[in-house]
């Protein structure tokens, strides 16, 4: 089908840190304040603008499995800052900062649930933790991830929010590019089903790795997908990127994604993808 | 410690009393010894006590043996290959047939070009996706020839560029590193300057990855990183040594299997000598690779990526 | 022999009669009935004569069942999938997820598109490189889940264009084939509409090659075989007979394994049951070839191909 | 190395029916009268205006391979007209003309032959037997090429001049495009090199089927490369083709091809990449 020019993606980044006020959160593009219960109920969508906010871990996973499907898999583990590495506040105190306010261990949820009544072992970026970056422990819940859905013999759902490696773990954050892609390996050997979806953002190393190998891959609506991000383009090259450039709509012309979804329609989408691939893998 | 300009100015004088040797005939021998002496005493001075920041300036020195120069001394026959059968050729990433040690392997390697022009077209070694689907290519026909590849890695990143987003910078590196985890053959990588980030992992996911001694390997720029985490462009010497980006370290970190001596004074004190060294290192780890038996060279190749970095978890506390 | 126009003057009187009766409440049943037998037993007198060139034209009626149309009478619950994952998405060749026949397939067609501005974007249903590149992507993906893979042909050819021209669309299409022909799943090949040269191969190299009764197959249209071969543009008639591009001709010359029948007068007259026929054919031979083993089966395909058109030469005479 | 622009391709069509006078050949770009002797020499370049002659597959093999080491191993068949095809002629009566003129059975001759003492098994085709178009015969000898390629595990050689399918023998012309891609995968799984030379011309079918798989492709200084031809492509999108298009030069610019070679030194380059290759396929 001819791509719709005015079905434009819209996007707005708001505030992260939203655990201060439980009751409401403020539009960040629109300035109307919304009840939590009433946006959780509108996909996170905001009533009035129609702007996307951000989705943690968990309210991601919510709004796509079965009530009461979901069980955590993710394994007990935390990054032991194998450089030692400080800038201007050790990396130590930003790791003991994220787990406080996230609640989480690192920026990757890994677990087992439903999609209308589909299994699906999931791994969901939560992009509070360090810009959703992928260190050692992320990579190594994702690999994880992957050889539970190899055993299980389930198809393998990644959510992707991520800006890219995780700077203070060095090149060994590099290094789980590999990790991530040889796990995925095994995926692909054993004829897994691996469905990525790529949300606000998707860039940086995780995109050049693992994110990039799915077998069908979706956009979010609102979604920015690439690698370098506007501004190291046009600082580096001196190009100025054209409108809606690396935005979801603009990757499915340029062949980069399977299909757009829009928030609200994630869950259904998935559903209807996993049954066509019921039965697969085979035996 | 010594000073690097001090050492440059050295050079330079002794440069200079060489030429009026050979032009004016006058016999300088004596001195021209002492001066020598002097140097060597000066870089070995400097040398020890190398910052990584340093490291990285040597890294990126412009006499920096590297790209088709250095691959040409290392290998023999060097036959390119090009293209990408998709409609470009990067030259910033090139590659093709060569000998080392009397057996043919593959050759991949970053390119920065030597004239003003050719430098222009290589964008300072950052390449294209149709570059990184060349080296795909390249590495297929490396696996059904049953050759050996061998990547010779000196960028400071793929090319951040709006058509390059567009033709999917990011799935050529991936499809890179999964093909090369994926090969039969045996696979080195070589770090010869700048390794930096997806431009530089995507050829380096190899069986054995030696690295020279002042080359970098790393995530981010020094200067990335002092504009993210330290918001001071000034900041680069700092964020080099906390991001372990050297040789030694990265040797430590069992991210590298080899550290590769580089002659006093980095590598573009002696090109050639720094060439033979590399290519007696390669040739050795080669001749290792090849008497492993096949799903052997794999299971160890696999187990390594997947558990790359895995020391530096612990049990949750709590 | 019943003349094509004759038919068509029938069919649009009955459809006016209809209308009549419709609107005006007029009892014309028996009138209706009488025309309804007329006009099925001139179908019949016209298509037992069918040239080659009415069959050309039947292929290219614009009525014709094909494209994502047909694809989702064909099959359930179609997913499509999008993009080559370098640069672009061609709408002229389109695939996806489906079921069939309770399994899980993935399906290839070219597409016409069914609003003008989409026949444009289209291009008459001749893909581009990017087209061949996803479709090459999809066999692949096809392979690694271990689902069959069902083409459906319908184009006049790959395009002709500078652009595609320099992104390989040779190379594309050569891939293509490389990839169909080394799948280990089955593969299954519907010549739907024109079956043009390069275009359609590169889609049809399957283990079954099954065709619509008024399909065409043709290594060149009549008309560019006309102009070339007789230097005279209305020689088109017979250049289609000379071709051999008919399903009879080609079931004969064992090209295609079978002829799916077609509605009386053609497939545009009931696009539901050619439809039907189209999916129970398609049934019936995947069920056939999941039944053999890989190894034989992909052997048969390599004996298939390897040997094709191998009667048609002779010893050297002397 | 960036590509210069000077270097400019040349090429020109010539009378291809020289049987008539033996001794000396017009060259068509410059009219200068050359001695056929003395075009030899000169690797059938003329040698006043440098333009290239067409050769045939025999004078191909002279000019690529060790004196006295070529074994001509065609296969000895004909086509059968399977078709029974006739357009104002009878296919049946082109073919004989054509082996009258030629000498050749079809358009592909096969042998086994050394560069610079290594071995090859060559497959070269000749534009003057049917404009080198690929029927059934052409199929079943480069099929049979290359399994004894594979057989002698020596590597596989294919000097191209083609402008497509035999449109005479219909689909099963088009099916030949299988046969030798079929017979290619056999090649490449036993490890044993192909090497294609690409010359004036390489297009349609043979082009989209076995000339685009090589694993080193090379063009000759002047080579027509591609898939439809510019005066299909005006006709059929009303495009006009930028100068050079699918020349050598355009074709390596545009990632497709290894290299483009003078016709004087391509013997020299085979025999510098087989020596590179020495040793492949290994065991
Ligand atoms: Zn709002
Ligand atoms: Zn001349």
């Amino acid at each position: 089908m001819p791509i719709r020019r005015d079905d434009r993606d819209r996007y707005v980044e708001v505030e992260l840190r939203r655990g201060e006020e439980p009751l409401w959160l403020r539009c960040g593009s629109c300035g109307e304040l919304v009840f939590r219960r009433k946006l959780q109920e509108n996909s996170y969508i905001c009533p009035r603008c129609g702007a996307y906010f951000f989705l943690t871990a968990e309210e991601r996973i919510a709004a796509l499995v079965d009530e009461g499907s979901f069980e955590d898999l993710t394994l007990p583990l935390e990054s032991d800052d194998p450089l030692s590495f400080s800038d201007r506040k050790p990396y130590a105190d930003r790791l003991k900062e994220a787990r406080g306010s996230t609640g989480l261990s690192d920026a990757v949820v890994v677990g087992r649930g439903r999609i209308e009544g589909r299994k699906v072992i999931l791994a969901v970026m939560d992009f509070r933790f360090i810009g959703g970056s992928m260190g050692i422990v992320a990579g190594e819940q994702l690999a994880f991830a992957m050889e539970r859905a190899v055993e299980e013999r389930v198809p393998f759902l990644f959510v992707v929010a991520s800006g890219g490696a995780r700077v203070q773990e060095g090149v060994l954050s590099l290094l789980q590019m590999a990790k991530t892609v040889a796990a995925r390996e095994r995926l692909a050997e054993a004829g897994v089903p691996y469905i990525a979806v790529l949300t606000y953002p998707s860039t940086g190393g995780v995109m050049a790795s693992l994110a990039s190998l799915a077998d069908v891959t979706l956009a979010e609506q609102g979604a920015l997908i690439g690698f370098a991000g506007p501004r190291v383009i046009q600082q580096t090259t001196g190009e100025k990127p054209p409108p809606g450039f690396q935005r979801a709509r603009y990757a499915l012309e340029h062949g980069l994604v399977d299909g757009v979804v829009p928030r609200e329609g994630l869950r259904q989408e998935l559903a209807r993808l996993l049954r066509v691939l019921e039965g697969v893998p085979s035996g | 410690m010594a000073d690097e300009n001090v050492i440059q100015a050295l050079e330079d004088k002794i440069a200079e009393l060489r030429r009026l040797v050979e032009r004016d005939g006058v016999d300088l021998r004596e001195e021209l010894a002492l001066l020598e002496q002097r140097l060597q005493a000066l870089r070995r001075e400097h040398y020890r006590g190398l910052s990584d920041w340093d490291r990285v300036r040597l890294a990126r020195h412009p006499g920096r043996p590297r790209g088709l120069e250095l691959v040409i001394r290392v290998c023999e026959d060097f036959y390119e290959l090009r293209g990408d059968r998709m409609g470009g050729d990067d030259p910033a990433l090139r590659g093709g047939l060569a000998r080392l040690g009397e057996r043919p392997v593959m050759v991949l390697f970053h390119h920065r070009g030597s004239s003003k022009e050719e430098q222009r077209a290589c964008r300072a070694g950052m390449a294209l996706p149709s570059g990184y689907r060349k080296a795909a290519r390249l590495m297929r026909l490396a696996d059904r020839l049953r050759l050996p590849l061998v990547t010779f890695i000196d960028t400071p990143g793929a090319y951040p560029g709006v058509e390059a987003e567009e033709r999917n910078i990011a799935g050529a590196i991936a499809e890179c590193i999964a093909t090369m985890l994926s090969l039969s053959v045996p696979t080195v990588a070589v770090i010869l300057g700048e390794g930096g980030s997806g431009g530089a992992i995507a050829l380096a996911v190899a069986d054995r990855v030696l690295m020279l001694e002042n080359a970098t390997y790393t995530v981010i720029s020094p200067e990335g990183a002092a504009a993210i985490l330290w918001k001071d462009a000034t900041a680069a010497p700092q964020a080099a040594q906390a991001l372990a980006l050297s040789a030694p370290r990265l040797l430590e970190l069992g991210v590298v299997d080899e550290v590769i001596p580089e002659p006093l004074g980095g590598a573009h004190v002696d090109p050639e000598a720094t060439a033979q060294v590399v290519r007696a290192s390669l040739i050795k780890h080669l001749a290792e690779l090849q008497a492993l038996p096949v799903d052997r060279r794999r299971h160890l190749r696999y187990s390594r990526y997947r558990n790359a970095g895995s020391r530096g978890t612990k049990a949750k506390a709590g």
